[in-house]
C-alpha cells in the first residue's frame, strides 16, 4: 500500500535543510558583517542628512523584508490552497512571525530617522499607514492560525487571508509615487535604474542580501522545528490510539 | 437490483493529521440500502460528509453512474440529499417556511403538505419552529427527503430523538423510497428495519480498530 | 579617543542611530534564539518518546520470543 | 439571480422576525456618536470640524458589531452544509447574504447619518458629500467584513478576532470617507465641492470594485474550508 508515498516526504526535506544550513548560515554571517563594515565606515554622510542616514541601511532592507515575507506567505499559501501541499502550510506558518518582526523593525527604524529628519516621530502619510495596516495583517495571520482547534482548518483560513491581504502590498510599493508625502519615493528599485550613489547603495544592497539571508536560515530551522512537531503530534496519536 | 449508481473506490479519509479509514470500498446500486456500522470513531459520519461531498477524498475515486466525480462533487450533489446530525431549523421561521425553503419549493405547493402529512407534522405547519420538541424538529428534517426528491439519500443518525412510532414511520419512507428505485445510505445506532440491507462496518478500514492498517501506516516515513 | 566618541556621536545623531541598530539586533537575534530553543525543546521531546518506543518495541520482541 | 434573491429575501425575513438584530447597529451608531459632544464640549465649529471622522468611525463600528451574526447562526444550525450542498453557487450565495447585511445594516446607516450630521453642525454641501459617500463606502465595509465572518467559524475566540482581522482592512475605506468630506467642506467656493470630493469619492469606488471581485471567491473558499 504505497498510499503514503504521494505525499511530501519530510525525511527528504531535513535531509536538504541539514546539508544546506551550514553554508547559508555562513553566507550570512559573511555578508552581515561586510554589510555592518560599509555602512559604517566606507559609505559617506548624506550631504542633507548627514550621519543620520546610515539608519538607512537597516531601516530599507527591514522594509523590503517586510514586503518580501508577505509575498513568500501569500505565495505558499497559494500553493497550499491550490496543490494542498503541507509543507506550504508549514512555510507559512513558519514565516510569519519573521515577516512580522522585520515590519516592526521597519517601522521602528523609520520612526527613529523621522524624528530628527521630520521633527515627528510619525506622521500618517500613506506609506507608513499602509505599512502599518500590513503589520496588523502579519498579527491576524498568525492569531487566525492558531484559532483553531484543528491545525488544518487555521492553516488554510490563514492562507485565504494572507491571499486577500496581498492587495496591501502593490498599495505599500506605490503609495509614495501615488500620493505626495513626506516619506521620499524609491531611489532604489525604479525602472530607470537607481538613483542613489554606489558608495551608498552597495552597503544597502549587501545589507538586504545579508537580510534575506538571515530569512532563509531561520525559516528553514523553524520548518525543521515544526516538521518535528508533526512527527510528536504522531507519535502522542499513537499512544492515544493504542489506549483506545 | 438495478445498475450501479454511486461508488467508491479506495477512499482514504484523514482528519487533523489522524488517518480515519483507508482503502475503502463501496457500491451502492438502485433500490439497495447501505447500512454503514461500526464503533465511534470509525468514521462513519466521515464516510457520509465524503459522500456528500462536503470532504473532498484524500485518496481514491467517487463514481456516479460511471462518471468520475472525484474533483466535481456538483456531479452528483445535485441526486443526493443529506442530513446530517443538525437539522438547518431556523427558529423564528414557521415548520412549513423551513420546509420551503430548503426544497426550493413555493408555500402552497401541494408535496409540502404530502411530506409534513408522512411525517405526522401536517397540524404543526404554521407552527414557528422553536415551538418544536427535538423529535418534531427532526421529522421536520426529515420531511425534507420527501420534499426535495432527490435519488440518493444521505443520514447521518436519522433516528436520533425519534419515539418507536416515528422510527416506523421513517422505515415506511425509506421502503416507498426504495420501491421507486431510490437509494439510501445510513448510519445508525439505533435499529432501523429495512429489507435485505447490505452492510459495511468501516471498523475494518479504521487503523484504530484494525491494527493490520495501523502497521502500514507506521511503516511509512510521512508524518505530515 | 576623541575618535571614538565623535564615531558613538555620529554628528550628533548618535541616540537615533545606535538605537535604531540595536533594535535591529535585539529583534533580530530574539527571533534566531527563540527559534532554536524550540528547535532544541522538540529534538529532545522526540528523541525521548523514540527511546520509549524502541525499548517497548524490544520488551514486545522478546515477550513474542518467550511465546512458545 | 433566483437563487440570489431568494436568499436575500429569506435573510430579510429573518431578520424581520427578530427585530432587535435590525435596530441594534444604528441604535450603537446614534448613541456613541451623540456622545461626543459630551467627551468634547459643544462648541459647534468644532464638531462640525470633526464630523466626518466620528460619523465614519462610529459606522464603522457599528457594522463591525454585526458582523459575528453573518454567517454564524447558518454554521451553528446546518444550514451552511444544506447551502453548500444546495445547487446555488456558493459565490452568488456569499454575494447575496453580503446584500442582506448591507440591507439591515449599511442602509439604517445611511439613513441616520444626515440625522448626526444635523446634530454635528454639518452644511449641506457636506452633508451631500457625506451621503455619496456612505452609499459607496459602507457596502465596502460589508463585503470586506463578510470575509473575516467566514474565515473565523468555528474559531475559538471568532468575536474577538473578528475586529483584528477587519479593521485594518477597513482603514483605506475611512481614510477616503472621511477625505471626501473634508475635501467637501474645505472648498470655498461653491462649485468645487463635487470636485474636490471627486478623488476621494472614486478611489472608494475602486474598493467597492475590489471588494466586490475578492468577497465572494475568498467568502466561498473560506465557508468550505469550515464545513470539512
Amino acid at each position: 500500500m504505497s498510499v503514503f508515498h504521494r505525499f511530501a516526504n519530510p525525511n527528504r526535506f531535513l535531509k536538504l535543510t541539514n546539508q544546506v544550513l551550514p553554508w547559508v548560515s555562513g553566507l550570512t554571517v559573511l555578508s552581515l558583517a561586510a554589510g555592518l563594515y560599509m555602512s559604517f565606515f566606507t559609505s559617506p554622510p548624506d550631504y542633507q542628512q548627514g550621519e543620520s542616514v546610515r539608519i538607512m541601511y537597516i531601516h530599507v532592507p527591514s522594509a523590503w523584508m517586510a514586503m518580501f515575507v508577505y509575498t513568500s506567505i501569500a505565495i505558499a499559501s497559494v500553493c497550499s490552497l491550490i496543490w494542498r501541499h503541507p509543507l506550504a502550510d508549514l512555510a507559512a506558518k513558519a514565516s510569519a512571525p519573521i515577516g512580522a518582526g522585520f515590519t516592526f523593525l521597519a517601522l521602528a527604524t523609520g520612526s527613529l530617522w523621522g524624528k530628527p529628519m521630520w521633527g515627528a516621530w510619525w506622521v500618517w502619510d500613506a506609506r507608513l499607514t499602509s505599512v502599518l495596516i500590513l503589520f496588523f495583517l502579519y498579527l491576524g495571520h498568525m492569531a487566525l492560525m492558531h484559532a483553531f482547534e484543528e491545525q488544518e482548518r487555521g492553516n488554510k483560513a490563514a492562507a485565504v487571508l494572507a491571499i486577500v491581504g496581498f492587495v496591501n502590498i502593490p498599495i505599500i510599493k506605490f503609495s509614495v509615487d501615488w500620493w505626495n508625502t513626506l516619506h521620499q519615493p524609491a531611489s532604489v528599485m525604479r525602472a530607470d535604474g537607481p538613483s542613489i550613489d554606489p558608495s551608498m547603495l552597495w552597503p544597502l544592497l549587501i545589507m538586504g542580501v545579508a537580510f534575506k539571508l538571515f530569512y532563509i536560515v531561520v525559516l528553514l530551522i523553524r520548518i525543521k522545528s515544526e516538521l518535528i512537531e508533526a512527527k510528536l503530534r504522531k507519535y502522542r496519536r499513537a499512544v492515544v490510539d493504542k489506549a483506545h | 437490483m438495478g445498475s450501479s449508481l454511486f461508488q467508491g473506490e479506495d477512499l482514504t479519509c484523514i482528519r487533523g493529521g489522524r488517518t480515519v479509514f483507508l482503502g475503502l470500498n463501496f457500491n451502492l446500486a438502485q433500490g439497495q440500502a447501505l447500512i454503514l456500522e461500526g464503533p465511534n470513531g470509525s468514521g462513519k459520519s466521515s464516510l457520509i460528509r465524503m459522500l456528500s461531498g462536503l470532504v473532498r477524498p484524500k485518496l481514491g475515486k467517487l463514481v456516479w453512474q460511471d462518471q468520475d466525480a472525484t474533483r466535481e462533487p456538483e456531479i452528483f450533489q445535485r441526486h443526493i440529499h443529506y442530513i446530517g446530525h443538525r437539522n438547518a431549523i431556523k427558529p423564528v421561521l414557521t415548520v412549513l417556511e423551513n420546509l420551503a425553503y430548503w426544497s426550493g419549493k413555493k408555500k402552497d405547493d401541494p408535496s409540502l403538505d404530502d411530506a409534513l402529512d408522512h411525517f405526522r407534522m401536517l397540524p404543526l405547519k404554521h407552527t414557528p419552529a422553536n415551538l418544536l420538541s427535538s423529535g418534531q424538529s427532526r421529522r421536520l428534517t426529515l420531511s425534507r427527503l420527501l420534499a426535495s426528491e432527490r435519488s440518493v439519500w444521505l443520514l447521518d443518525e436519522p433516528s436520533v430523538g425519534l419515539d418507536v412510532a416515528s422510527v416506523a414511520l421513517l422505515e415506511d419512507v425509506i421502503k416507498t423510497h426504495r420501491s421507486k428505485g431510490g437509494a439510501i445510505i445510513f448510519a445508525t445506532h439505533s435499529p432501523i428495519n429495512v429489507e435485505n440491507p447490505n452492510k459495511l462496518n468501516l471498523q475494518d478500514y479504521s487503523p484504530l480498530y484494525n491494527k493490520k492498517l495501523l502497521a502500514v501506516e507506521n511503516e511509512e516515513d510521512s508524518w505530515i | 579617543m576623541e575618535q571614538i566618541t565623535n564615531f558613538l556621536s555620529m554628528g550628533n545623531y548618535g541616540a537615533y542611530i545606535w538605537t535604531a541598530y540595536l533594535l535591529t539586533a535585539a529583534v533580530m537575534s530574539g527571533l534566531l534564539v527563540t527559534t532554536l530553543q524550540r528547535l532544541r525543546k522538540n529534538k529532545a521531546e522526540l528523541e525521548e518518546f523514540q527511546t520509549i518506543q524502541n525499548s517497548t518495541k524490544q520488551s514486545g520482541h522478546k515477550e513474542e520470543a518467550t511465546r512458545p | 439571480m433566483k437563487a440570489f434573491l431568494n436568499i436575500v429575501s429569506r435573510d430579510l425575513h429573518l431578520a424581520f422576525r427578530q427585530k432587535s438584530d435590525l435596530t441594534m447597529a444604528v441604535l450603537f451608531f446614534i448613541l456613541t456618536a451623540m456622545l461626543f459632544p459630551f467627551g468634547l464640549g459643544p462648541e459647534p465649529n468644532l464638531l462640525a470640524r470633526i464630523a466626518p471622522g466620528i460619523i465614519w468611525v462610529t459606522a464603522l463600528l457599528a457594522v463591525l458589531l454585526s458582523l459575528e451574526r453573518l454567517f454564524l447562526a447558518d454554521y451553528e444550525d446546518g444550514s451552511l452544509e444544506q447551502l453548500i450542498l444546495s445547487s446555488t453557487s456558493l459565490e452568488v450565495a456569499v454575494l447575496a447574504k453580503v446584500f442582506a447585511h448591507w440591507l439591515t445594516t449599511g442602509l439604517p446607516l445611511i439613513l441616520a447619518a444626515p440625522l448626526i450630521a444635523l446634530l454635528f453642525n454639518m452644511d449641506s454641501d457636506a452633508m451631500t458629500i457625506l451621503l455619496i459617500a456612505m452609499i459607496l463606502g459602507t457596502p465596502s465595509l460589508s463585503l470586506i467584513g463578510a470575509i473575516a465572518a467566514t474565515l473565523t467559524l468555528g474559531a475559538r475566540r471568532g468575536g474577538v478576532l473578528i475586529p483584528l482581522l477587519v479593521l485594518p482592512l477597513y482603514i483605506p475605506t475611512l481614510i477616503f470617507g472621511v477625505g471626501a468630506i473634508d475635501a467637501a467642506m474645505n472648498s470655498l467656493e461653491a462649485g468645487a465641492v463635487i470636485a474636490n470630493a471627486r478623488p476621494h469619492l472614486l478611489l472608494l469606488g475602486a474598493i467597492l470594485l475590489v471588494s466586490l471581485l475578492i468577497t465572494p471567491l475568498a467568502g466561498a473558499a473560506a465557508l468550505r474550508q469550515s464545513v470539512e
